[in-house]
């Protein structure tokens, strides 16, 4: 736990400095929101209409740009080889990892999409569900991204490979958190989708840490 | 080169047997027999690619041996990899410091992670950077840095059940005469504290000061 | 039982043996399952001749998701186990399952336009047999990016494993979400809800498409394998 | 002109290799392409009507990922001081960069546009001016990107304050894109939007590797 | 230290006056003359952060002076930078390779870029990496690396009007014995050739190859 807490807090620091590009995530998310009503076209009609999807979609974007460099910084300065040998297993840097980044884009994100959404003229039955699907959505996110940085660790074309691997299993995740909003815009009851969201959080938080570490393992070499 | 080895039942220190290693597809090393007794360190020595920094990795754990093994006072370490993750501190090639964070900053982190003494003072003083230790690393100079990484080795000594096997991948890269001699009396405390270190080398100071506790062993015999 | 295959010079000589009849098996089953499909069975009474396509699509379909859970399975064995062979078959199945992937969707498609009016629609089930796609193909390309073999096998196992939850996804869509998709009529726990006279075209093409995956393993792997026999000579002969 | 064609072909090799995440701008166009059908629901009406903007956003995002790291790899291995000691000036070089990025991201995004077009069932009337303006706008994404990128080298945050240096800057290219695709589908001229971009194009060739030139040379102490 | 000063009209080599440099809001060393003769090395020495590499990137016009300045046959150099940096051959503390290019091909570039004789068989072959010549630079050791980088310098070496300033920051580093004499046999050469070398160093073999050709010069003393 100790050393849970000192990597999140190394990581958060980091991202502070401006060690790593974790704080991309909120300002492109903010950014991206703006440019599309640009776009688009300022159309009154349209723009709760898909505002929902494309605050969604853009998060996932978000989350997916300050994935690339989650180990690799570690990676190219020898430190991973330091965290390998220190007390700190690798499902727990993994663990670590996923929350510093959850903690840098999701929460921002969660903070700033009540923003988007008034900015979108969404209905106000559609904020709390989005916050709702932000919530447990996110961290999934991170979990699985995790898995996706570990893996493409040290390859060929490692930013093109990541995206690759990580789109189909973000896919799910947007389906169900863009249902859920549309739902609530339409007066649906969301609870099945919030379950299944929280379903996979869940898997998420069981897998997604061993399988980064099965992953950085390989990657130390 | 096999000091201590025959009496298996009470070996102590660290022994190879048999040690291969291949990178890339390639055989880099193979066959590598070695022993080194506690309180004696190793010069390890031999041309540019010949498996210094890869033989170092395989002994730390952190690259898998292609075939034979190493043992610690008679035991394989992949029977107890915790056990001998445990036991070793490391110094590769490259400085695993965060250039937006402070030496000081740095070095707390992984005095932390690993559990050692809290107060780097003692260990910023051994290396005389105790003035840079508000400094974002960003801003050392190369030698500068190579001295906060090598600060790390006094943070283990300076705290109970340090790591007692060092692996040092050219350590003395970029320091000055007076740097190398801290490095030397640093090291020369932890033999004197039965202590093991394998230190990769072109020669030079570091060398001459470790003479008289220092095995020697080239890699040109050894490569595959 | 799978360790009796552990030695590749053992599996080399099975797989030796096996294949003449394996290849054979194949040609025959795409005959009869061929003539079946287009000539012995009757055109449906609302889609006409273009439910012939049912006959690649149905059976790439199963095999598109069999494949991919063989390599699961693969990639398990691999990982616990260190079985040597896993990587292999894996590696060795991943293009085969991308391409009967390829042909889902190409015959899909085909068939959407006359009975839906529209080549591609993002329902549940097409877009889980495209997430399918891309996962053979994240498979495929974390496969050949490293210049460690091996460590390339060892990240696209783990992928394959966390992948593996799509699978589900597939099977079950047409019955989690209502789509314009058909629910399943063969492969549900009641009786099929299938003509017999379909039947048996259909399921002489899911033997024959089934044959030539395991067919097209066995020399897939076997070329793997000599190789990878080839390169370790070659090291031994540069020494 | 040698020195141009050697820098542009160094980092096209490099791209090819994945020495750089070039490449991951397209791979980001498409996924995003493909993910936003997921998020605003597939509804045949919505798409075409957005599908212009939504692809142009995306190109512009595209553009914006890829440029962080434009400099920064010759920045960090010494890289930078040795061709700034060269013969070639640092304007040719600023010119180099952005070619080299157009080709790698640009001329990539132009290739795709149609298809993704078609995959948002844009009216066939809109496929010709979606690639004109791709063709007019996407250089000049790269040419005043690069000015970004050589401003943000070595910043603390180089990342976020990239994103706020362009985002002013693009967002005109964006409303003419937007505006000439909207009104080819509406049967307007778009003759005028597709001039102005041009006039965007000549300024940005004119003034932007000078500008970069100017901003590498601080970059380098 | 003021060799050849004096006689300003007829000023051959190198030659700073009053030289200072900032780094960061801080002083890192003023009042700095020296004087180099063509045919002359000068090692300079001094202890980590006293200011070598900064020193070196001044001379290159990598780092603007904070005061004074470097005359190159007694004209300031910043009256033609672009005369200057045709003159310029730099080292410094990293390795400009791109690790997914193969050594060739990073030489290559950098030969063809300077406009250097396109052939560059004769500069692998002086360092010894011929046979490194197609493997992506990412699967070198630390002291193959180096190699690959120093090989720059024969680059220049074997084509007409190539730099005569050389300006090399720790050039050693990582170098096994055999490669530093390849390289201490490279700065002979160029010296012969009426070039200057200023060079960097915290002793060792390199120093001792170039001892007859080269001034000592020690930072430690203009530490501002
Ligand atoms: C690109 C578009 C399509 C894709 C990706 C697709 C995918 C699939 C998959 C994965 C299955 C296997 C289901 C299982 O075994 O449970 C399947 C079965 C089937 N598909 Fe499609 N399909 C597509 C288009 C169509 C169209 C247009 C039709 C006809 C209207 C169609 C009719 C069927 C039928 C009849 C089955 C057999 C169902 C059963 O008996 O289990 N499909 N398809
Ligand atoms: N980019 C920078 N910004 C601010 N200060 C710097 C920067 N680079 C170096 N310094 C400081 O300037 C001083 C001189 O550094 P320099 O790199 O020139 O030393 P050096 O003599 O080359 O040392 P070494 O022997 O360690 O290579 C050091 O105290 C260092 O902390
Ligand atoms: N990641 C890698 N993949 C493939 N081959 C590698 C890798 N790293 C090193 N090698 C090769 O393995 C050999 C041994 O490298 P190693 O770094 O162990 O040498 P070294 O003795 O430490 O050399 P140096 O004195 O230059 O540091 C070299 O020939 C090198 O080219
Ligand atoms: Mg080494
Ligand atoms: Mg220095």
């Amino acid at each position: 736990m100790i050393g849970l807490c000192l990597l999140i807090r190394r990581d958060l620091r980091l991202a502070f400095r401006g060690g790593t590009d974790a704080m991309m995530g909120v300002i492109f998310f903010v950014l991206a929101a703006i440019l599309f009503p640009f776009g688009v076209g300022p159309d009154a009609a349209i723009l709760p209409r898909i505002g929902g999807g494309i605050i969604w979609v853009v998060a996932l974007l978000a989350a997916l740009l300050s994935l690339e460099r989650m180990f690799a910084g570690d990676h190219e300065d020898g430190s991973l080889d330091l965290l390998y040998l220190s007390p700190v297993s690798l499902g727990q840097l993994a663990l670590a990892k996923a929350i510093a980044h959850w903690l840098t884009s999701g929460v921002l994100l969660l903070i700033a999409s009540p923003v988007l959404a008034l900015l979108y003229n969404l209905p106000s039955s559609a904020f709390l569900p989005l916050v709702a699907t932000m919530a447990l959505g996110t961290p999934t996110l991170s979990l699985v991204g995790a898995i996706g940085a570990a893996l493409t660790l040290g390859a060929r074309r490692g930013g093109v490979l990541l995206a690759l691997l990580l789109l189909p299993l973000y896919i799910p995740v947007l389906i169900f958190d863009a249902g859920a909003i549309d739902g609530a815009i339409a007066g649906r009851d969301i609870t099945p989708q919030l379950m299944i969201l929280g379903g996979f959080l869940l898997a998420a938080l069981a897998l997604a840490p061993w399988a980064t570490a099965a992953a950085l393992r390989q990657a130390i070499e | 080169m096999s000091i201590g080895i025959g009496n298996r039942g009470n070996v102590q220190g660290l022994t190879t047997h048999k040690l291969g290693c291949i990178r890339g597809e390639r055989a880099v090393f193979a066959g590598l027999d070695l022993a080194l007794n506690p309180g004696r360190a190793m010069l390890l020595s031999g041309p540019n690619g010949s498996g210094k920094s890869s033989l170092l990795r395989v002994l730390a754990g952190l690259l898998p041996a292609a075939g034979g093994r190493v043992d610690w006072e008679g035991t394989d370490v992949t029977e107890d990899r915790d056990g001998h993750r445990a036991r070793v501190a490391y110094i590769g090639h490259a400085d695993p410091l965060k250039p937006s964070l402070t030496a000081a900053e740095n070095l707390a982190f992984w005095a932390k992670l690993y559990g050692f003494d809290p107060d780097i003072e003692p260990a910023l003083f051994q290396f005389a950077i105790e003035p840079l230790a508000d400094v974002p690393v960003r801003y050392l100079s190369a030698g500068q840095r190579r001295r906060v990484t090598l600060a790390r080795l006094a943070l283990g000594q300076n705290s109970q059940a340090g790591p007692t096997l060092w692996l040092l991948d050219e350590p003395a890269t970029g320091l000055d005469p007076g740097a190398v001699s801290m490095l030397a009396n640093t090291i020369l405390a932890h033999l004197s504290n039965e202590g093991v270190a394998i230190i990769s080398t072109h020669g030079g100071r570091l060398d001459a000061l470790l003479n008289d506790h220092a095995d020697r062993f080239d890699m040109h015999e050894f490569a595959a | 039982m799978l360790h009796r295959f552990a030695n590749p010079a053992r599996f080399s000589r099975i797989a030796a043996r096996v294949l003449p009849w394996s290849t054979a098996l194949t040609g025959l089953l795409f005959v009869a399952g061929i003539y079946f499909a287009l000539f012995a069975s009757p055109a449906d009474y609302q889609q006409g001749d273009t439910v012939r396509i049912m006959y690649v699509h149905v059976p790439s379909a199963w095999m598109a998701m069999g494949a991919y859970t063989f390599i699961a399975v693969m990639s398990a064995t691999s990982l616990i186990w260190k079985h040597p062979l896993a990587d292999i078959a894996a590696r060795a199945a991943a293009p085969l399952g991308a391409g009967f992937t390829v042909i889902v969707l190409t015959t899909g498609s085909l068939w959407g336009k006359p009975t839906w009016g529209t080549w591609w629609v993002w329902d549940a089930r097409l877009t889980s047999v495209l997430v399918l796609f891309f996962l053979y193909l994240g498979h495929i390309a974390l496969t050949h990016a490293f210049d460690n073999p091996q460590r390339g096998a060892k990240a696209a196992a783990v992928l394959a494993l966390v992948g593996f939850v799509n699978i589900p996804i597939i099977k079950f869509s047409v019955d989690w979400w209502n789509t314009l998709h058909q629910p399943a009529s063969l492969t549900r726990l009641d009786r099929p809800a299938i003509d017999p006279a379909m039947l048996t075209p259909l399921l002489l093409m899911g033997l024959a498409f089934m044959a030539y995956f395991i067919t097209m393993l066995l020399i897939r792997m076997r070329a793997d394998l000599n190789a990878a026999r080839a390169r370790a000579l070659q090291l031994s002969a540069a020494e």
